[in-house]
């Protein structure tokens, strides 16, 4: 029987024995791919199965450390089972894209990925707060190595910062986590379902902090422009497309449900952070000199546009807020692999030596404009529709939030149009002229094409996954709402 | 008439088969006299084996008291002997790497037989004049093994400092007990403790005696500011003694001064428990801060060993079950890390054939997956990461600090931990810097193999530590209620 | 004129700072090793002391234990000092800083 | 009949996404071909649909059928949901008729072009999302479409991607509709809101409860998107600038569909501007003064597109006033005779572009009459009908969107007549101008150069461009019988239902009236077109309207719309983000001086390691050192 321990276990074993077992480079990527699209297969089969009204699903709970009251305790409900399906999948369009490039020490590259994916199946599927924590922390030294070795030059800047920026934050959670287990009524019990509603501020702000960094919110951004520019295209794909979104979904399966009272009392801070944070990650992604800086910086838009969602409370904007984590992972996962597939081929991604690309690469055209248009929110697609959904729940919320929140919409038109011309328009770059790139073709279009063709599937049917998400995301937020509603 | 003292056999047969192997070693290394051929080395491990297991066979009886009273063989005491006779073993199997063991490893072996006793014995000793018996016969064993590379200048240097300091330490302690002697009337625990529950408080003698046997105790923990011989021992004695220093000195020590404060000192908390904060926010920072700058490797685990102790000190302030429970974890997740990270070491100097730093350990991961990876997993264990003993250890440290209202103190741990990551990431950085190329590669080198397997040993330990600890834990319980129950 | 504890243990503390100075002042290994020992014995004395004071023999017993240990530390010790001549290093111990950082 | 529409639908898109998919592979002439015959099977499938929807009785014209739910959260739901009614099937065949026409033109028009099949790619995709507009019984699904329209416009805008220029006006042209989505969406939000649906059936049957002051935020929130859409003031500066298209495109999507969604949008939601007054009366205002302003900036430009696009703009707005005085029917009207004309003008266009091989600018035409006769005939029945000369389509519904002012008399309406009265002369002037510059008169040098050798040897253009012109110039004369005053009713009985509160119908007298005078006025202007341009000049000479320095020089800036904007907003935008990229975002999120901290945590271990000088003595003191202290420490605590 296929649980969530099988998803967990599976990438970690495949992982490290593809890290110590010396099997030929080629052999080993291929046994990587082999794993994550069997992962990929595997979330399916859990998507397929999937009951969304009957909350926690292909759970184990087991006893771990019984002196300690904690419990291997993993199960998805809707919210988990999105972001881990779309997990799988960018974690497999990474790994088949490292394929392309070559990378050198394929073991250490794909072994840590494959263990980065376990991790955050953790975080996605956990139940426990040891569990969490295992997983929140766990996934960052592989990510870390992983930026630190195979990054670009100021590789080990930026890992100094990262290291700063969420290591701090884990850890005040940890002791965060050790007060919430330890001072259970009945003995110490790690479970979350213990923890409901038993923090104070103190705690609620420590969990608030190492979530905003990880995701990052707005003003805890620091560590993210040189993580997401110094890392390989396919480590950036992974860390802005889905390592980012532990800490949303953190946010919304993690503290909003623990914390209600909190929640709800501190709403109005997170949703102003995500407001500005929208705003201001808009505004810079409109001066960026290069792809990476304006994929970086809608990233920080984008998740604090979720974290806006998340604290709206209602259903519309935690549903939209988990639907706009998985596209945002499709849309930044992809262009990261384009901004390196076209680094790697056109020797930089600065906007001054690029452009002209459309001419003659009617694939890499194609492929770009629909990643830009669905990342721009062109209405009819997928992001389109979470965005929309936030907007209601902000708008149901108060007038003028929306209002002020559908600026960004506008301005991620003019960043994203902006990065369209600058690569495919316009005079051919000197660059372009130069080294003549070739069109998107075999491997590295295998890497970018599953991650675009899921969104054009999203953008058809996204009632599709809402349905499956809507019961579950709801229920996170029904206790802080109650208690918003109470106020 | 004279009263032969009462003394149980069966309850001392760890350390009578640890100093009958140590006879037996001698004589076979007298006897063969160069044709020994590992036989002595062979011989230690066996005696090892035989304590520990005689201690794992007495695991549960009774406590006994016994040799006049000197030595109490209760749950803690057996714990310490398992752990250092296990500690003793690996140091073997690692210390067999070393060249030189070819033409001294009897000697080897029998001094470390030594040293071990001293170590069990102070974990069980009932007077001070057990413990400082004790603590000389396994610091002058130790004096020895650090300075046993006669060919090495650093090796006789760090022997020397170590000799000189550390008897001022054991002078200090020799001193301090005077004073409670004289303060009480004796030097037995239970005496020393009823006559301080009875003394006047604020009488000098006791402030007196207190402060020095606690400086004594603490010089062999290295805590500041008695932390000054760790940087300079551990990097000039030989790898294989650095990792038994780190793992087996610090149980013993740390378990004697548990004992000492949970028996005979318990009077006088209020005395000693403010020194000890001061010492271990001093010692965290101290260490964490000055490891960040190092670049030889050993010298920096010196100093991170330093932080470890400050860790440890928290534990012993929250004391109780749950803190003594933290502390005994804490150590025996300690030891594995300490001893395989050190036997990583000397694989490297071996392939290096020089000085274990920064810059020499450049980009040697790529050439020994393994050992890369294990010294990777050590380090990480070091500074807290999940899934190894080291983090469950500082789990259950910060949590009974938390639990008992120090949580400041587990804060000021979980930030020097940040910076802990810090430099363990500057190692695992070097270890895996593509740009460098390693080039050295001294393969099949006699004796590697039983390194591999005690660093094969300390790895599943570190793993087994992090991921199923529940037994651990529990033994950690049993022993650690012998100290809560000496209030 | 009576000689009482007082008297004792201050020239126990007396004792015990000659020997501290010593080490803290001297640099040769020899003399240090020297200054060790006549800190060991204020030791010595204080245990002494006390042991008069309280009365029984626990104190004098362990100041016996404490020569012997000490006898043995210098054994050590004299032998790393051969040690370190046979390698030919400085016997000066303030030149002993090959390791330090 | 659904089945019908559903085809209709998707055929569109399954023409895209094959020429998307296969390519180059695909035959550069099969490209043109293909998305033609989707768009004719589109256009029998419309067709037929429409037919049966005629042949049921009135009550059961409006149908609605959800495909397949398309967004959940909550309460909120959307279905694929396709609403087919009167109203639509006139769009779908606009859509797909005139649509068809264009393909085929387009064949001729693109060949040569490498990237043919990429431009039917982008045609295709254009047709699809305008009829997933017109055909969506959901806001969002309305909005959907709103956006992908916006998207094709976009893309083929900047077909020609080479251009900076066409880059430039596609990017302008994506972002002033993106504000008008956003605004659109803000306005179903505040409907899903209050109504709690965003399907037509709810918000329909719920308008009526809204609160007037709800009802009229809403409706003035749609109306920014259909402003955006129909490039209204204020945000209308794109539509010249998209003019940088191909011609096929502007003939489609800037003249005859896409520019038209905002008018029907606001014909669509009428049961909610009925409850909103106040939007129905700034719906006016703005078209009142857009036509006038786009006449009068019609009247200086050089470019010919631009003047077409300018006569565009001003035509929308007539619609927009008929539209906002409740005569739906009309506005519809005049959107529909205005596609079958004003296609046919930029094909015309397009027809001399071609032959002057992409000359633009009207300084450099003149006297083509006599070499491209069969155009000039077409392009002046299509300007006599953009005049609204008796009894071409254009005044038909021109007149019937006056004569409805009349009808509804208030003072708004008035102004509206007369503003649209003095629009008709604007109209007669700038249509006439174009006309005489382009075929009459002495050719220009360069006219002289290259036309007659390029008829000469290609014709007035290949039969795939010739026979679209012909069959729309066909339309532009007939299409307007169908609604004569007094005699036929077709469109209006067509339309009747789809307003549940009823529609403005003029009385037949008002209507011929009306025609009457604007008619006189409408050869008045082309009196003074004659006066002014008939006779030779030099062709470096600017262009004149008047004496006025001042007047000239705003006109040809467009009113310094463009100017302002620029002022207002993009340079503060492009200054904010400047200074925060430069100045403020590593100050505040670089709040944890890494750096800095790494630096003193250096600088902290270093110091703590000087003492750690190697030297056995000094650690002796450290070590008497901190025990002394420990034991002063305690002295002090206890004393």
């Amino acid at each position: 029987m296929i649980t969530a321990t099988t998803l967990i276990t599976v990438p970690l074993i495949a992982g490290i024995v593809i890290l110590i077992v010396p099997f030929a480079q080629r052999l080993a990527g291929y046994l990587a791919l082999l794993v994550a699209l069997g992962m990929v297969g595997a979330v399916a089969g859990f998507v397929y199965r999937f009951e969304p009204m009957a909350g926690y699903q292909f759970g184990d709970d087991a006893e771990w450390i019984p002196q300690l009251g904690i419990r291997w305790s993993v199960a998805l409900d809707g919210v988990g089972l999105a972001l881990a399906a779309v997990t799988a999948l960018v974690v497999a369009c990474a790994i088949g894209y490292g394929l392309w490039a070559r990378r050198d020490r394929t073991h250490a590259t794909f072994g840590l990925l494959l263990i980065t994916e376990a991790f955050l199946f953790v975080v996605f599927a956990a139940r426990d707060l040891f569990v969490f924590y295992v997983g929140f922390e766990g996934m960052l030294i592989p990510l870390l190595v992983l930026l630190a070795v195979w990054g670009g030059d100021e590789r080990r800047k930026a890992t100094v910062q990262v290291v700063a920026y969420t290591a701090f934050g884990t850890l005040l959670m940890l002791v965060a986590i050790l007060w919430l287990g330890l001072t259970a009524p009945d003995g110490p019990d790690f479970s979350m379902a213990a923890a409901v509603g038993r923090g104070n501020d103190l705690v609620f702000w420590a969990f608030a902090l190492a979530f905003a960094i990880k995701s990052p919110l707005f003003p805890f951004h620091g560590w993210v422009m040189p993580a997401y520019r110094q890392s390989s295209p396919e480590v950036a794909a992974v860390l802005s497309g889905v390592a980012s979104k532990a800490g949303g979904f953190a946010f919304l399966a993690v503290l909003v449900p623990l914390f209600p009272e909190q929640s709800a009392r501190y709403a109005w801070l997170f949703i102003a952070l995500g407001l500005i944070g929208f705003l201001w990650g808009a505004l810079l992604a409109f001066r960026q000199p290069d792809g990476r800086g304006v994929i970086a910086y809608s990233s920080i838009a984008q998740m604090s546009f979720v974290v806006l969602g998340i604290f709206l409370l209602n259903a519309q904007g935690s549903t939209g807020a988990t639907f706009q984590m998985v596209n945002h992972a499709l849309v930044s996962a992809a262009l990261f692999l384009l901004a390196g597939w076209l680094e790697s081929q056109a020797g930089s991604g600065d906007f001054r030596r690029l452009g002209g690309l459309a001419r003659s690469r009617p694939i890499l055209a194609t492929v770009a404009l629909v990643l830009g248009m669905a990342a721009l929110a062109v209405p009819g697609s997928s992001v389109f529709a979470s965005e929309f959904l936030i907007l209601l729940a902000a708008f149901a919320d108060a007038w003028w939030l929306g209002t002020i929140a559908s600026l960004g919409i506008v301005l991620a038109a003019m960043y994203m149009l902006r990065w369209i011309s600058a690569v495919l328009h316009e005079r051919e770059g000197d660059l372009v002229g130069q080294l003549r790139p070739p069109d998107l073709r075999s491997g590295a279009l295998l890497a970018v094409l599953p991650l675009a063709l899921a969104l054009i599937a999203l953008s058809v049917a996204p009632a599709q996954l809402t349905e499956r998400v809507d019961p579950s995301s709801q229920m996170m937020v029904a206790g802080a709402f109650a208690d918003k509603e109470a106020r | 008439m004279i009263e032969a003292p009462n003394v149980v056999v069966l309850a001392i047969a760890p350390e009578i088969s640890l100093l009958v192997g140590a006879s037996l070693v001698l004589m076979v290394a007298a006897f063969l006299r160069g044709r020994d051929r590992g036989i002595g080395v062979l011989l230690g491990i066996a005696a090892f084996a035989v304590s520990g297991g005689f201690a794992i066979a007495a695991w549960g009886d009774p406590p006994v008291v016994t040799v006049a009273e000197a030595l109490q063989v209760d749950q803690l005491t057996q714990a310490v002997r398992i752990l250092v006779a296990g500690c003793g073993l690996l140091t073997l199997l690692v210390a067999l790497g070393w060249p030189r063991m070819r033409e001294a490893g009897a000697e080897y072996a029998a001094i470390l037989l030594f040293a071990a006793t001293g170590m069990t014995l102070i974990a069980g000793s009932n007077s001070f004049l057990t413990l400082f018996v004790a603590l000389e016969l396994f610091s002058i064993s130790l004096y020895v093994l650090c300075a046993f590379d006669r060919s090495s200048k650093a090796s006789l240097e760090s022997g020397f400092k170590y000799l000189v300091l550390g008897t001022i330490g054991s002078i200090i302690l020799v001193y301090g007990a005077a004073f409670l002697y004289g303060a009480t009337g004796s030097f037995q625990f239970d005496g020393v403790a009823a006559g301080l529950a009875e003394a006047e408080p604020g009488a000098w003698l006791v402030a007196l005696g207190v402060v020095l046997v606690l400086a004594g105790l603490l010089f062999k923990i290295g805590a500041l500011p008695f932390h000054m011989w760790v940087p300079d021992v551990y990097e000039g004695a030989p790898t294989s003694v650095t990792g038994f220093m780190a793992a087996a000195t610090k149980i013993a020590a740390f378990v004697a001064l548990a004992r000492v404060l949970a028996e005979p000192l318990a009077p006088v908390r209020d005395t000693w428990e403010p020194v000890l904060v001061v010492v271990a926010v001093a010692t965290i920072v101290v260490g964490n801060v000055a490891a960040l700058v190092q670049d030889n490797v050993k010298r920096m685990l010196a100093y991170s060993s330093i932080a470890a102790a400050g860790f440890g000190l928290i534990a012993i302030i929250v004391g109780g079950e749950a803190g003594s429970r933290a502390l005994l974890f804490y150590l025996a997740a300690y030891a594995p890390m300490a001893i395989g990270a050190f036997a990583v070491i000397t694989l490297h100097e071996r392939d290096h054939r020089g000085v274990t730093t920064l810059e020499s350990i450049r980009a040697w991961g790529f050439e020994r997956p393994f050992a890369g990876l294990a010294l990777v997993v050590f380090l990480l264990g070091f500074a807290g990461f999940p899934l190894t003993a080291g983090f469950l250890g500082k789990f259950l440290v910060a949590g009974s600090a938390v639990e008992s209202g120090w949580a400041w103190l587990a804060v000021v741990g979980a930030i020097g931990s940040v910076i802990g990551i810090a430099y363990y990431l500057r190692v695992i950085l070097a270890l895996y810097d593509r740009s460098a190329r390693s080039g050295v590669h001294a393969a099949g080198a006699p004796g590697l193999a039983s390194v591999s397997i005690a660093i094969a040993l300390c790895l599943a330990l570190v793993i087994a530590g992090g991921a199923l600890p529940g037994i651990g834990i529990d033994w950690a319980g049993e022993a650690a209620r012998v100290l809560a129950a000496g209030r | 004129m009576s000689v009482g504890l007082p008297f004792y243990l201050s020239v126990s503390a007396i004792l015990f700072a000659i020997g501290l100075v010593g080490v803290l002042l001297r640099r040769s290994p020899l003399t240090t090793l020297l200054s060790l020992e006549v800190m060991l014995n204020s030791v010595n004395l204080t245990l002494v002391a006390f042991s008069r004071q309280v009365g029984g023999s626990d104190g004098q017993v362990f100041a016996l234990v404490v020569m012997g240990i000490a006898a043995a530390e210098v054994v050590v010790g004299l032998g790393l000092v051969v040690a370190m001549t046979r390698r030919e290093m400085v016997l000066d111990t303030d030149e002993l800083r090959s390791l330090s950082g | 009949m659904t089945g019908l529409v559903w085809t209709a639908l998707a055929l569109p898109l399954a023409g895209a996404a094959v020429l998307a998919v296969l390519g180059t592979r695909l035959p550069a002439r099969g490209a043109g071909w293909l998305a033609s015959l989707v768009m004719l099977v589109a256009f029998v499938c419309s067709a037929i649909a429409t037919i049966m929807l005629a042949s049921r009785p009135h009550e059961e014209r409006a149908v609605v059928e959800t495909a397949w739910t398309w967004l959940t959260a909550g309460s909120f739901q959307v279905g694929l949901e396709l609403w087919f009614d009167e109203l639509t099937a006139v769009m779908l065949l606009v859509v797909t008729g005139i649509g068809f026409l264009i393909h085929v033109y387009s064949i001729g028009y693109m060949r040569g072009d490498e990237q043919e099949r990429r431009f039917f790619a982008y045609l295709n995709l254009f047709v699809f999302s305008m009829l997933l507009l017109v055909v969506s019984g959901d806001l969002v699904l309305l909005l959907a479409g709103w956006g992908l329209v916006g998207l094709s416009s976009y893309l083929l805008i900047g077909f020609w991607h080479q251009k900076p220029s066409a880059i430039k006006a596609a990017k302008k042209a994506f972002v002033m509709n993106a504000i008008g989505d956003v605004g659109l969406a803000l306005g179903i939000l505040l409907l899903f809101i209050e109504l709690g649906t965003t399907a037509y059936t709810g918000v329909f049957a719920g308008a009526g409860s809204l609160d007037s002051w709800t009802a009229t935020i809403a409706a003035l929130l749609l109306l920014v998107g259909a402003v955006a859409k129909s490039a209204q003031l204020p945000l209308h500066t794109w539509l010249p600038d998209a003019m940088e298209g191909p011609t096929p495109v502007s003939a489609l999507i800037h003249a005859a569909t896409m520019v038209t969604a905002g008018v029907y949008l606001i014909a669509r939601m009428n049961p909610l501007f009925h409850a909103a007054p106040y939007a129905l009366e700034t719906i006016v205002v703005i078209g009142v003064l857009g036509l006038l302003m786009a006449g009068a900036i019609a009247l200086v430009q050089t470019d010919i597109k631009r003047i077409i696009a300018f006569s565009t703009m001003s035509q929308i707005a007539y619609m927009f006033v008929g539209v906002g005085l409740g005569a739906y029917w009309a506005g519809i009207f005049h959107l529909f005779t205005h596609a079958f004309f004003k296609a046919l003008l930029f094909m015309g266009a397009g027809l001399v572009i071609h032959a002057l091989h992409g000359e633009q600018d009207v300084r450099n035409m003149g006297g083509l009459r006599s070499v491209m006769p069969k155009t000039y005939f077409c392009m002046l029945i299509g300007a006599l009908a953009l005049v609204g000369i008796f009894p071409l389509s254009g005044g038909f519904s021109k007149d019937a969107i006056l004569a409805s002012a009349l009808e509804v008399g208030t003072p708004l309406a008035w102004v509206a007549y007369i503003g649209g009265l003095a629009g008709a002369l604007l109209t007669g002037i700038y249509t006439f101008r174009l006309m005489f510059l382009v075929f009459h008169r002495r050719m220009s040098p360069y006219a002289e150069a290259v036309a007659p050798t390029a008829v000469k040897h290609h014709g007035e253009g290949p039969s795939s461009m010739l026979w679209p012109v012909y069959i729309l110039t066909l339309g532009a004369a007939v299409v307007g019988l169908l609604q004569v005053p007094g005699l036929t009713h077709v469109f209006f009985d067509w339309l009747e239902p789809i307003a549940p509160a009823g529609m403005v119908e003029p009385s037949a007298a008002q209507e011929w009236l009306t025609t009457l005078v604007a008619v006189s006025i409408g050869v008045a202007g082309i009196a003074i077109a004659g006066h002014l341009y008939l006779r030779e000049f030099d062709a470096t000479e600017r262009m004149r309207l008047g004496r006025g320095r001042l007047v000239d020089h705003a006109l040809e800036h467009r009113l310094y719309w463009d100017d302002l904007y620029a002022v207002a907003f993009e340079r503060p935008a492009q200054w904010l983000a400047a200074v925060l990229r430069r100045d403020v975002d590593r100050p505040v999120a670089g709040w944890l001086p890494t750096d800095g901290l790494g630096t003193l945590t250096a600088f902290l271990g270093r110091s703590v390691s000087v003492i750690e000088n190697g030297v056995v003595r000094s650690y002796a003191l450290v070590i008497a050192l901190g025990m002394a202290g420990l034991l002063l420490a305690l002295l002090v605590r206890a004393g």
